[in-house]
């Protein structure tokens, strides 16, 4: 077989049902849990393929396909694990997750995808500690990476940004049981509702500029416009990163060649299978939103 | 449990396919693990299709969803003939299912050289002909034209004991003159629908949804189509029919085997649910006992 | 509030027009009374196709259900073309809107008694040729085959001075081809899409739904099929189109006329909400001030 | 324009939304509510077609189309009047219906069709009383016409028949407030879980067959089988009878054309404009079931 992309462990081979724990707001997304009797704790930056079990779809016609959803946070359960995703009410699909009610029943597949990686497996081990940078609802699978880089003893520093109040969600995930929101994060906000009146760039800019940036690999997730920011001051600092990117998807397990996504060398990965997350070298630029937000 | 039906001689356990394209074994098994190989869910695997030179495909945008459907521009990205050779071909006899491989070409002689090709390779049971493409000579569409598909077949009979199933595009007026050209022309079976063709506009821009243009059409919202091109195919062939289009659940495969299919295959559907096609053969009353055949949505 | 079209000279309050065969005027207007003509749906009215002669229609069962769309072989009941001019044609000139009579016939002889009884009759505004009908004489399909097109449309285009709009059928491969022949042929405006052929099996029986055996398809399920021969037949002629096909919102109609439909017709939508037209009007910004043309299901 | 079928009070031009005000089992069947603030009083026999406002559809694009009801109670509400459905949960439209929950929305149009009509109106001022026949779900309509005859002083019998314990229900709606079933009700079973055991047409037959079926007009609404029985009956005995019949509908108001009924000359009836009830008359035979019960 070809070499395997490391994206164990492997999920269950299907889809499986799951209930609905909870559904809360968060800001201005929600954030729903789901209880996984069957598959494995999934790494950061993984995703899973979600439809609700009835009612999906109406007389449009649509939602018809399942839609992708990265894991935002995961834990022991009664009898499983729990998992919990931030949903942007975008459209049909991810407004139909938005409602989902406790007790309810969804179809999933997954874990799918790659994951971050640590810095070390990502720079060697020269590599010091972690950049996240997140923006929107893309602040989803840094919640748990950085979970796991503090439990890990990774150094790590968090920016998050977020167009305006309404468009901002999920902060709660990077808040202590206490409530407070972990010291380690850095807030920036074009409306200046929040933190840096501006872009989270700007602070990833500062801080790659800084010296203090050292040997950190960036982790990155949220609209194509911030990541191919991103990518271009990492790459102009000499700085490793790794993108969390998006593209249409209909299956999440590389059958349908939809998620294609362009090589620099020519060709198209698929970010199902490929990714979704990529070093920044794997790109030449960010491709335009494929699932532009309303 | 019922026994599984046979096509053009190949012993299947049930009569669930792929349709080609819309299951990659290879990818599947690097994401789900060996855990596809106990539990595979088709009684043959067939192939994506493959061209003389490798292809990259269409640029994105390629998918969008559309009522009880989608619409996909892939531009059928594949190794190419050789890189399938050494490749593909290889981890595609590791499945433990019958092998077909799906196959298109712009000349006779391109076709030629793959027919050849996959006649010398035991791993292969049937080659399906994707006759969606033009003939760079006469520049019509072969599946669109009964005499160019004769005369394709008349070229690639020839070449191969293997058995040659047609796949029939549907974007034609009369399906079945097609379908009585490739009986002609000594195919062993047909396969019927590849997508209808479809468009879309982005909301936002204006502009079409797929880079390409347009793409083809499927899922649950052709499924009428492709039940009315079977009656009418099967009612002017004897040949054996691979029917397919929007087939989701048991129920829907039942129609298509009761309009005269000899075996069904899934597509889209599997997008949604990896194991679809085990769902839909025991939704039939193969691999357990018969159970209600009503959509598991 | 946005000003309106024009299609073939005709003025039109907003873009929204009905399907042939889809809304029966007088019928409405015995069931919901007057009230129809103060807040008539559609911007002007097509009728039904009517034929030479009387037509009761096919056999039950008409109608089925399919995903995001329906079956119908209703079979072009209508009272034939005295009968129309008697009964249907005075009442259907009290309506508020410009009037467009489909018509259909099998030879050119007939096709032309109708285009010539109806061009005399100020009450109408235009004529769509519904050619989804074979030819007596060749056999063929008029609107499959381009030189069936225009040696009708050259038949009845020296008839009447009135706008004469081809009513194109999508089960072909090429509908630009036919639109071009129409346009070569003096057509004022081609219509598109009629519906695609289709079939079901109902599941008891194992039969086919429909008495007919198959259907033409409409509904949401077809309108991807729609925009793309919109697309082509919008790049090979510069005729107005009437758009149609799936349309159940504005967001929808605005994506045939982003597509390059000059107005569109709703049909199906109608079956659900007897003011469709109006709504889809309404979410295109005519009428009021412009809505959020989101699907009001 | 043409003479006009008696289907008046006309219906609100267009679909309105009407509130679900409660849904409860009766028997097999399910009777649910809407508060109509728009429409008039419907007259028995009349019907609306239906469709839930939202998840009416899901992945398997169906339904699609409004389904077609038969009013089988109302009466005056807050700010409106309330129509009460009877509903047999036979495919996805009815099942959708059955599980409406209270404050949900519903489209609604109508009424639509015409209504069964007075013995004087049908069979002229001799006309002595009703006899009323049911089966199945079809006892809906005839429980409003029950009422309105009980309290116009027309004198009536009620028949009412059901395959079995599961395909029966709607038996409240002939029960007086104290909850007795009305006196004048008959029963019959084809398993014999209540009143007679066999055809509810057994009953009539022995009804008519007995001289004091007098100058009665027999008004009968269930499946095709069952009114093919009555039919028959009252030819034989010379007795007029109204018969609600069922067959496809896609709009309910004369758009589509599916609905057909064959006439006894050649030719069609649209079902939806031209009945739903029709006169023995106007038929050779009560055509097969178009919708046939699961
Ligand atoms: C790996 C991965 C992880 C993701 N993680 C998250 C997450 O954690 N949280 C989250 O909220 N989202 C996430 N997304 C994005 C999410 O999958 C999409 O927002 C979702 O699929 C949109 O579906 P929808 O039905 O809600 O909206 P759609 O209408 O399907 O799509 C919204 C946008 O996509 C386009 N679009 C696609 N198809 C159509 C169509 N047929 N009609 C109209 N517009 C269409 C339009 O531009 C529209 O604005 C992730 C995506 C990927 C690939
Ligand atoms: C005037 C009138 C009044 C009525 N009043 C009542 C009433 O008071 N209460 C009540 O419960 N019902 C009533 N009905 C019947 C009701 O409208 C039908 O049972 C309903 O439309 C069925 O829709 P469904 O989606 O539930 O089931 P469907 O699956 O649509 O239909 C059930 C049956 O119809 C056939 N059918 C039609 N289309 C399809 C399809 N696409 N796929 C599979 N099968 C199909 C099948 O034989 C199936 O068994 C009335 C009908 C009419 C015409
Ligand atoms: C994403 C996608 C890719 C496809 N690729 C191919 C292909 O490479 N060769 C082919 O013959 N058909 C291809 N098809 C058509 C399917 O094999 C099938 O004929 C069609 O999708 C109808 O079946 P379905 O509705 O079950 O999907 C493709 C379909 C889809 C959706
Ligand atoms: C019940 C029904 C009857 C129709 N009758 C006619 C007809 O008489 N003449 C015609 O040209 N088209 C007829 N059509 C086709 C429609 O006019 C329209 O082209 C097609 O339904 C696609 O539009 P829609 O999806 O909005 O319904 C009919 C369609 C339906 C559903
Ligand atoms: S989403 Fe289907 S191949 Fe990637
Ligand atoms: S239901 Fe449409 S015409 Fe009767």
């Amino acid at each position: 077989m070809t070499p395997v992309t490391p994206t164990t462990p492997r999920a269950p081979f299907g889809r499986r049902r799951c209930t609905v724990g909870a559904n809360r707001a968060s800001g201005g997304y929600r954030v729903f849990s789901l209880l996984d009797r069957e598959g494995p704790e999934p790494a950061a930056g993984r995703f899973y393929m979600l439809a609700a079990a009835a009612g999906w779809g109406d007389r449009s016609g649509r939602p018809q396909l399942p839609r992708a959803i990265s894991v935002a946070e995961t834990g022991p359960a009664a009898d499983g694990i729990r998992l919990d995703f931030l949903v942007d009410d975008v459209g049909p699909g991810t407004g139909r997750l938005c409602e989902l009610e406790p007790g309810e029943e969804v179809w999933l597949t997954g874990p799918l995808g790659n994951d971050f990686g640590e810095p070390a497996e990502v720079a060697g081990p020269g590599a010091a500690g972690a950049i996240l940078v997140g923006g929107g609802v893309g602040v989803a699978p840094l919640a748990l990476l950085r979970r796991r880089f503090a439990e890990r003893g990774v150094p790590h520093r968090v920016l998050l940004g977020f167009r305006d109040e309404e468009h901002s969600g999920g902060l709660d995930l990077f808040c202590s049981a206490a409530g407070a929101l972990c010291p380690e994060v850095r807030l920036a906000s074009e409306d200046g509702h929040a933190g840096h009146r501006g872009y989270v760039t700007d602070l990833l800019g500062a801080m790659l500029a800084g010296d203090d940036a050292g040997s950190a690999v960036v982790y990155a997730c949220g609209p194509p416009a911030m990541l191919e920011a991103v990518r271009a001051l990492c790459a102009d600092a000499v700085v490793p990163c790794r993108l969390a990117l998006e593209s249409p998807m209909a299956c999440g397990y590389g059958a349908c060649f939809g998620c294609a996504v362009p090589k620099p060398g020519g060709g198209y990965l698929r970010l199902c299978v490929d990714g979704p997350v990529l070093s920044g070298e794997q790109l030449t630029a960010v491709p335009e939103a494929e699932l532009a937000r309303a | 449990m019922l026994e599984g039906p046979q096509l053009c001689g190949i012993e299947l356990a049930h009569p669930v396919l792929n349709g080609s394209g819309t299951y990659d074994a290879i990818a599947a098994r690097r994401v789900f693990g060996d855990e596809i190989l106990d539990d595979f869910p088709f009684a043959a695997f067939v192939s994506k299709t493959i061209t003389p030179q490798p292809r990259t495909g269409n640029e994105p945008r390629r998918i969008w969803e559309t009522p009880a459907g989608m619409l996909n521009s892939i531009g059928l990205p594949n190794k190419g003939l050789e890189g399938f050779l050494a490749e593909d071909l290889p981890q595609l006899a590791e499945l433990p299912v019958p092998l077909i491989v799906s196959a298109m070409a712009t000349t006779h002689e391109d076709f030629g050289r793959i027919v050849s090709a996959l006649d010398a390779r035991e791993e292969v049971a049937a080659l399906e002909l994707n006759v969606s493409c033009p003939n760079v000579h006469s520049g019509l569409i072969v599946g669109e034209d009964p005499r160019e598909t004769l005369a394709l077949l008349q070229a690639l009979r020839p070449l191969t004991a293997k058995p040659l199933i047609v796949k029939l595009t549907p974007n034609v007026a009369d399906p079945a003159a097609v379908a009585v050209a490739a009986e002609e022309g000594g195919a062993d079976a047909v396969s019927l629908i590849n997508t209808l063709k479809g468009s879309a506009i982005e909301p936002r821009s204006g502009e079409p949804a797929l880079a390409a243009g347009h793409g083809g059409l499927s899922g649950p919202a052709v499924r009428p189509v492709a039940l009315a091109q079977l009656r009418s195919v099967r009612a002017a062939i004897g040949l054996p029919i691979v029917g397919m289009g929007g087939i989701a659940c048991g129920a829907d495969a039942e129609e298509f085997l009761r309009a005269g299919a000899t075996v069904v295959a899934v597509g889209t559907e599997s997008f949604s649910d990896p194991k679809a096609g085990s769902r839909v053969a025991r939704e039939l009353g193969y691999g357990s006992e018969r159970v209600a055949a009503a959509p598991v949505h």
